[in-house]
């Protein structure tokens, strides 16, 4: 019975260990960071898509927290994992980490505000960080398809 | 003895030559019916080169299509032959000796 | 009139069975990441489950013998008793993805943690295989997945343009920042979605179970032939939602809640509660046909007494198998393993178990002495034959592809 | 080489499912008892069930273990298979049809311990599905 597990947990594993391995050279780190922001605006866009379809009506609060949570959670491992990487001694990819990583941060934080307006069922507080979100979104978007994702 | 110990079993001449491995156990509906059913009797091994595909019925009893299937488990069962039980001299270590040379 | 009224109840059983956990995920990942470029494999998929099936269903109605019971006679006990264990191992991971799925639906419901669910869905599960007659049981979960008709609801309240979204699946273009790898990384993976092997020995026997002859053949394919391409739609609907509403957005599918997202924003709230009520029945459902299918299996490989149409205590081993692989299910979804992962893997491992399945059935469809009249016509067996080498293909590709493209990301 | 009157025993006997006469599922045909006849050939004299049939055609070491587990686990000193005498057979079709219940056999050991162990203290295992 725990063969099956292992094998998924094994396989899990497998495939992180494709993202945890340091980065050797410029080009592979930049598609690291393309392919962590294109992650963190999957996350991002999906709070914010189902946060204005709570506002118009269309989903119910029990369907948004899980759905908020599992945003949270997302951007979480993506950011851990990101900084796991060991950036190459560059200027550029000082630069990359400096354009990404603050983006991170405020999408992780945004969710964050938004899961705790939905709890309190606030939603002013909601619309606001919901904007916010869409914003950083945008950027994530921009960054993700400049540095090639 | 068991049909287990025919099937899969290797097939030497009396000369020591090997012609291939039991796949199958050829039989009619003749032996005595104690019961309902007259008891099947085994009256000829199939004998062939290879193992592989032999249990697909390709060789016996009109199994047909897919015609592909047919092809290929028959390219690779060309030579087969059939053996009478009777010239079976014995049986041991997971090999059929016979008491003589069929053609 | 009784007669249509049955075959009706078939057919749409047919279609609210048809989809799982595996076809959810599937079809909004490809459809979130690939738009509407990988469905013609869904519907090469279904062609292929509605071939496999009623020739599985047919040999089940003519000899009462259920697939395994064929797999073993053909292949002998060891290549047998190999194709069990693959076959095992995949449908109690199978298993474990639907009972998983059973509860995060749950908690999109009621935003509890769905790991509460587990136990209770498991014991759910358990009963109604214990207790529920087998065509209460078929019809009863058959009938509430068609509330995933919502999705082809939603489709058409997000109203495409249908010439280019005609266009778009039938001359389909890989997206130009996917690499060709992915692509056919998710198309094995879509391919093994709606092929699942556990769908074949729970149809062949399920035949057996409600006691089809010769007679039922006609009816049989009625179900098959119109039930499966139907519900092939709604996994296009399901795809198709996800390309209008989450691939514009950049919105790659990992959650179940982002499933159901598209449905929020077409038809609003009363929508997505029709929703997650098809979620609940289709993974439910499926659990139910998983669990019993690897009960199936094994006793058929033994030669033990099976089936739900007799009392529990004259086929105590089957039920013992069905316990146990419940048990396993329960405790690999509490390993916190995310189920959606579970899912990805256990159908791409379907993709890979394929062949051994579907080659013993098209060998047994054949034999005359078996089959008699209800032998395979030429059709069946040219596309079952090309079929098989598709099967094949897929089967020897899908772990490279998983390996080259770390399971797709 | 095909002919009419002649059959495969491997194709058309070994490894059918055995049924009693109104059809439950009783075991396998795991594997043939031959006997050498007088007027020439092997005549089937049984059918061979359960693991000391089965384990000895399973590959290498899993066939030996599954032959040493079922002898640790019967009786007696030198455990054979159940083996069903040919003449309870009364037909040989897609399944090989028995004039005798399992339990009129007593071939089932597993599947008798399983029932009274944990099966029957189940509620409900006596009842049919509703």
């Amino acid at each position: 019975m725990n063969r099956t597990s292992l094998l998924g947990i094994g396989l899990g594993l497998l495939a992180l260990g494709g993202c945890v391995a340091p980065a050797p050279d410029d080009a592979s780190y930049e598609s690291k960071a393309a392919m962590t922001a294109q992650a963190a605006l999957s996350a991002a866009r999906t709070a914010v898509l189902s946060t204005h379809s709570f506002s118009d009506g269309g989903l119910p609060g029990t369907y948004l927290e899980p759905v908020l949570e599992d945003a949270e959670q997302t951007l979480g491992s993506v950011r851990d994992t990101f900084d796991s990487v060991q950036p190459p001694a560059t200027s550029a990819a000082d630069d990359l980490r400096g354009a990404l990583d603050p983006l991170l941060e405020s999408a992780s934080s945004d969710v964050t505000d938004l899961r705790i307006a939905a709890r309190r069922g606030r939603s002013g507080d909601l619309a606001s960080a919901a904007d916010d979100l869409s914003g950083v979104a945008d950027r994530l978007e921009a960054f993700g398809q400049e540095h090639g994702g | 003895m068991r049909a287990s110990d025919l099937l899969g079993a290797e097939v030497h001449t009396a000369d020591g030559g090997r012609l291939g491995v039991v796949t199958g156990l050829r039989c009619t509906s003749d032996g005595p019916s104690t019961g309902g059913l007259p008891a099947p009797r085994v009256r000829a091994l199939q004998v062939t080169g290879r193992h592989v595909g032999a249990a697909l019925g390709y060789q016996q009893d009109g199994q047909r299509g897919p015609w592909l299937v047919r092809a290929l488990v028959q390219a690779l069962h060309r030579r087969t032959a059939l053996v009478d039980v009777g010239s079976i001299d014995r049986i041991e270590d997971g090999t059929v000796h016979l008491s003589g040379t069929p053609d | 009139m009784k007669r249509i009224l049955s075959v009706f109840l078939g057919v749409l059983t047919a279609i609210g069975g048809f989809v799982d956990i595996g076809d959810l995920v599937a079809n909004a990942l490809a459809g979130a990441r690939f738009g509407l470029s990988l469905v013609w494999v869904t519907m090469l998929g279904v062609v292929g489950i509605c071939l496999f099936a009623e020739m599985s269903g047919r040999v089940a109605a003519v000899t009462r013998r259920g697939t395994f019971d064929v797999i073993r006679e053909r292949l002998g006990p060891r290549a047998g008793l190999i194709n069990l264990v693959a076959s095992v191992l995949v449908t109690v991971l199978t298993f474990t993805a639907e009972i998983g799925g059973v509860a995060l639906a749950l908690e999109l419901a009621t935003s509890v943690n769905y790991l509460l669910f587990v136990p209770v869905v498991g014991f759910a599960v358990w009963l109604v295989i214990w207790r529920l007659k087998f065509s209460a049981l078929e019809n009863v979960f058959g009938l509430l997945g068609l509330a995933l008709i919502v999705f082809a609801v939603a489709l058409w309240k997000l109203g495409p343009d249908w010439s280019e979204f005609l266009h778009s699946i039938v001359a389909p273009r890989k997206p130009a920042t996917e690499d060709l790898s992915t692509y056919l990384y998710y198309g094995v993976a879509l391919f093994g979605a709606a092929l699942t092997p556990y769908e074949v020995f729970f149809f062949s026997s399920g035949a057996v179970e409600e006691r089809w002859t010769a007679k039922d053949i006609a009816t049989s394919r009625v179900n098959v032939f119109l039930g499966f391409p139907l519900g092939g739609l709604l996994s296009v609907a399901i795809a198709g939602c996800a390309a209008l509403v989450l691939m514009p957005q950049g919105i790659e599918v990992d959650t179940l809640g982002q499933v159901g997202l598209p449905v929020a924003v077409a038809v609003g709230k009363l929508g997505l509660a029709v929703a997650i009520l098809g979620f609940v029945a289709a993974t439910f459902g499926a659990a139910l046909e998983t669990g019993l299918s690897t009960g199936y299996s094994v006793a058929q490989y033994f030669g033990w007494q099976w089936g739900k149409f007799v009392k529990p205590r004259q086929a105590a081993r089957f039920h013992i198998v069905v316990l146990l692989s419940l048990m396993a299910a329960i405790a690999g979804v509490l390993t916190t393993a995310d189920p959606i992962k579970v899912t990805e893997y256990s159908i791409v491992f379907s993709a890979v178990a394929l062949p051994l399945t579907y080659f013993p059935i098209l060998v047994v469809a054949n034999d005359p002495v078996y089959m008699g009249e209800h032998v395979n016509g030429r059709l069946s067996n040219v596309l079952g034959t090309l079929f098989l080498f598709i099967i094949g293909i897929v089967a020897v590709a899908a772990i490279p592809l998983m390996l080259i493209t770390a399971a797709g990301q | 080489m095909t002919d009419d009157d002649t059959f495969d025993l491997r194709l058309r006997l070994l490894d059918r499912q055995v049924v009693d006469p109104d059809g439950a599922m009783i075991c396998k045909v795991d594997d043939v008892e031959l006997v050498p006849a007088d007027d020439g050939g092997y005549v089937v004299t049984a059918l061979l069930a359960g693991p000391l049939a089965l384990g000895p055609r399973l590959p290498g070491r899993l066939g030996r273990w599954t032959v040493a587990l079922a002898r640790r686990w019967a009786d007696g000193p030198d455990p054979a298979p159940r083996r069903i005498p040919f003449e309870r057979v009364t037909e040989l079709g897609s399944a090989v049809v028995l004039d005798r219940t399992r339990d009129q056999l007593g071939i089932a050991r597993l599947e008798d311990w399983v029932r009274t162990h944990v099966i029957d203290r189940i509620p409900g295992s006596r009842h049919e599905s509703e």
